[in-house]
Order: structure tokens, then C-alpha cells, then sequence
């Protein structure tokens, strides 16, 4: 499993590529907390899945913990780049109906801004 | 099954140790593989239900440190058994535990994990004794990744 | 080696299958992978090693049919210690057997397994009883992919 | 392990995907067997290895063993496409020694080609 996270204003976008499983779900549970301690200015979180190979419940279960957290602030959760296999247990796990769900990282990120955009306007 | 021989059959022991997930679905999907038959998918839904079942031991069965796991397979011409047993703390109540959303750990356990291997495996019997362990037999068939029918046999 | 503890360790066992020379060496493989040190050249070192060591045993060990393979491995912090036995036929001369180009089977069989088993790994130890059966014990080393000179322990 | 052969005049192009092994190195006989039994007439041998994965002992018994009965019928062997993993146990095994060694299929039947016309010529 292999992490990059990086933070554009009030988003925390990672990148994902390899398994999410019990093992790898607890480095990622890690560095996010990491990154909130770090960066208390944190709101939005974008998952880029688009590298994810495999996924099982444990991973689930880990998505959905960082959505309570940045639920929990008032934030947007987007899980991005879902390939088929990847999609049916997010489906499967109802995932599908509490996060929300973008093509790529930048319309995950335009609909983050735009939002803001039209909130202050 | 009667005395039907399998045509190759491993069994494997090792700690539960979270690494050790994917170390056993990696090798029960190499080892399924040799069914020509199975597709991409099917081995998809064959590494899931492995994942999720060695979790459990990993996660639940022993509460005081790791335990042994044994992971046996068996293959058939028409499909391959897994079994996935531990000696841990065993499971007070199957039927409740095979309950979407059940979960006797709150968190981040979603209670999916025996939902997922009942939705992914074509055959699913749990046998459990609190205080002896968990035997977890799984059925995999070619290409029945959506169906999880009856099947006509045992 | 003393007491110390591996941090990781499993036990296969599996009949001396030729589908089980790739099965064994990729389970060994990815169970070696989970120390981080081991380069890509490493982990194909020790692939061969395992694919050797279980192709002789599927094709020398049972000369009435298959048998019984034991793979054994456990992982420390610098190294992998992996085991490969049989309950067969045994090898007479051991040192005869460790010669390049020696074999017992001529034909397409070019004596050269245990000589790349020897040329792979760090360490090799071969102990055989005729009647008995073999038992090769093998150590692998990060990043020692070219030299296999004396090793400090044992 | 996946092969794919293909006849041009006297020569038979062996192309192989995967791992040449114990149960790969089986397979790889037969279908060679199979390709003298019904073109007789074939003499020379180009293995593009170019896309074998792994390589044993075994798999280079099954190439020194092809080496063996065509150069029986006076004809020549190439092995093309050698990658470093591959390469580094052809050299160790002395198959190098045995073989003629092509960057490309194309190179090695332009080389048998040429022999056929300069000996004619
Ligand atoms: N091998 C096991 N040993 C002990 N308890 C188990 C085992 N496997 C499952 N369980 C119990 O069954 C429950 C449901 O399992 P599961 O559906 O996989 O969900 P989760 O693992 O997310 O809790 C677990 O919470 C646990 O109490
Ligand atoms: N597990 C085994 N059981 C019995 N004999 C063995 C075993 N492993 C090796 N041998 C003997 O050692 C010889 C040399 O082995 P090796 O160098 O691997 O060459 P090869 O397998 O090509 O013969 C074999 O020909 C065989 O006689």
C-alpha cells in the first residue's frame, strides 16, 4: 500500500494504490490523524481510489471512520477514480450512499470550491 | 461430498498477524488459480472471503495476543473448499455474528465481514464452540460470482 | 541462531504436484515480501531457490507417485529462514548431489538446481537419509544478491 | 504460461509468455513435438522469450533439450528478447554457450535466411 497525501486550502486529498486491508487500513487511519493534528484547518477529504487493487471490509471500515471524522467538522467526503471492483463493496456496504462520489480528484476538488464560491456569493 | 478425491489440496498454519491477511489470500488465490475454469472475478470473490475471514481471527479470536491460524484447501474439478479454523475465543452466537452490521466491536468494524463472504462464496458453514475456536468451510465455483443459490450437493 | 524469536513464520504442506513448484514459490515469495529490505532481486533469488528445491522433490523425491512437500518459513529482521522437506527417497551422496551438472535422471534434467539453489542463497544446508527423505534448510539475506560468501552465525 | 507457435518456411518461431518451469517446460515439448510431427521439413528453432516472466532449471533443461534435436537435424537455435532475469541464468547455466543469442525474431530469421542464401549463392 502505498500513501501520498497532500493539502490544497481546507483539503486533504490521498492518494491510494495498492490493498486496503486490515493492515494497510491502520497506516492510512495513522496518517490522516497525522495530517489533522498537523493542519487543524482541515474540512474536506478526497479519496483518490483510482490505484486501489483490492479492497475488503476492513478498508470499508476505515474510509468510513475518516468520513465520521470529517463529517464531524462540518467537511465533504469524496471517494474518487472507483474501479469496478472496488465499486461493488462500496456499493455492497452501502458506502455509496454516505459519501460522495466524483471522477477525478480535480471535479471532486471544483465541486469543494464551488461550493465555498457560492455559500460566500 | 462422499469420497470424492480432490485433485491437489494444501494446508497451511501461521500467527495471527495482521500481514498475514493478505499473505493468505495471496495464496489461496494462487492456489484456486490452478482451476482453469475460475475467472478473474471468481478469484476476486475467493480473495475477499479470505481476507475477511483471516481478519477475524486477526481481530477477534484471541483477545490475548496472537494465535495459530490453519488455512486448508482442497481442489476439485468443479471447485475448491477452503477452511479457515482457529483455537481462540470462539463465537457465542453464529447466527447473530452472521448478521449484517453485527458486530461485537464497535469502531471501525463494519459487522460486513461475514456478510461479505456469504455474498462472495457459493457455501458458508460456521462452526464455533466459545472457549475452543472457529471453523469457518467455504465453497467457491466457477464462474457463480453473482448467484449464492442453493447448491445440490452435501 | 540461538532463541531468538522470528517475527513471522508459516508452515505449508501440499503433495509433490508439478502445479505446486509456482504455487510454493510464490507463496515463499509474497511471505518474504513483508520484509521491506528484500529487494526485487532478492525475492526473485529466493523464487528460484523454493521452485528448485520443490521441483526436485516432485521429481526425485516419490519415485511411485506423489507425496508429502513441507514448506517451512520464518522471517527475522535481516533475514528469511525457509526449510523444504520430503519423507522420500533420500539422496546417497550429498556432496555429489551439490555438483554442477550432477543428476540422477539425465535426460532433460541438467543438474544445475541445487547448483543454483547453492549460487542464490546465503546459506544451504542439505541433510539426507536414504529411505528417509530430504530436508533443505536455506537462508536469504537482503540485498546479498551477488556474493555468497561465509556468513558470520551458525 | 502461454505459447504461441508459428512456422516461416523451414523455421519454427516459438513465442512464449510467463514462467518456464517443471509444468511449463512439459507443456513447451509436446507442442514442439506435436510442430516436427506434422511439418517434418522444419529445421531451425527461434525461442522469443522476451515475455517469460521466470525461469528454472527446468525451463532451461526444456531449451537445451529443443537445442539437442534440432541441432540433430543440422539446424540452428536462437533464443531472442532475453531480459536480465532471464539472461543472468542462460549465462550461469552455459546455455548461452549452445544458442545463438537475436535481439529480435526478425534479426534472428534474417540471419538463418541470409545462411540459406549465401550457401546457395
Ligand atoms: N474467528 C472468530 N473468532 C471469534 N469471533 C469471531 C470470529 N469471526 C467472527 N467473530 C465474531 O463475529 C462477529 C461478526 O463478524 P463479521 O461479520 O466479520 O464482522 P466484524 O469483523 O466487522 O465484526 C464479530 O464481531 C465477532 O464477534
Ligand atoms: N528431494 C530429493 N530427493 C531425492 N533426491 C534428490 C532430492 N533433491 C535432489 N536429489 C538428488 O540430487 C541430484 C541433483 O539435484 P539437482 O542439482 O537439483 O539436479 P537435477 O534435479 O537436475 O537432477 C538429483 O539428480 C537427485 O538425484
Amino acid at each position: 500500500m502505498n500513501l501520498s497525501l497532500e493539502t490544497i486550502e481546507d483539503v486533504l486529498l490521498v492518494r491510494m494504490r495498492g490493498e486496503l486491508d486490515l493492515e494497510t487500513a491502520a497506516k492510512f487511519r495513522v496518517l490522516v490523524e497525522e495530517a489533522l493534528d498537523h493542519r487543524p484547518g482541515l474540512k474536506h477529504l478526497i479519496l483518490d481510489v483510482s490505484g486501489l487493487s483490492f479492497i475488503d471490509s476492513s478498508g470499508l471500515g476505515a474510509i468510513l471512520g475518516r468520513y465520521r471524522q470529517f463529517a464531524e467538522r462540518g467537511g465533504r467526503v469524496f471517494v474518487v477514480g472507483v474501479q469496478p471492483g472496488v465499486g461493488r463493496l462500496l456499493e455492497l456496504s452501502g458506502l455509496f450512499r454516505v459519501v460522495e462520489v466524483a471522477a477525478t480528484a480535480e471535479e471532486a476538488l471544483a465541486r469543494v470550491q464551488g461550493e465555498v464560491g457560492s455559500v460566500d456569493g | 461430498m462422499g469420497e470424492e478425491e480432490p485433485v491437489n489440496r494444501f494446508s497451511l498454519t501461521f500467527p495471527s498477524l495482521a500481514p498475514n491477511v493478505s499473505f493468505a489470500r495471496s495464496t489461496v488465490a494462487a492456489f484456486a488459480s490452478q482451476l482453469d475454469q475460475f475467472t478473474l472475478e471468481d478469484i476476486e470473490d475467493i480473495r475477499i472471503a479470505v481476507s475477511e475471514v483471516v481478519s477475524n481471527v486477526v481481530i477477534h479470536a484471541y483477545p490475548k495476543g496472537a494465535g495459530p491460524v490453519r488455512v486448508e484447501a482442497s481442489l476439485y474439478h468443479d471447485r475448491v473448499e477452503v477452511v479457515v479454523a482457529d483455537n481462540g475465543c470462539g463465537i457465542a452466537d453464529v447466527e447473530k455474528a452472521k448478521e449484517p452490521a453485527f458486530t461485537t466491536l464497535p469502531g471501525e468494524r463494519m459487522g460486513l465481514g461475514l456478510t461479505f463472504v456469504q455474498a462472495y462464496m457459493d457455501r458458508v458453514e460456521i462452526t464455533s464452540r466459545p472457549g475452543e475456536g472457529t471453523r469457518v468451510f467455504m465453497v467457491k465455483r466457477p464462474g457463480s460470482g453473482v448467484s449464492k443459490g442453493q447448491l445440490p450437493e452435501g
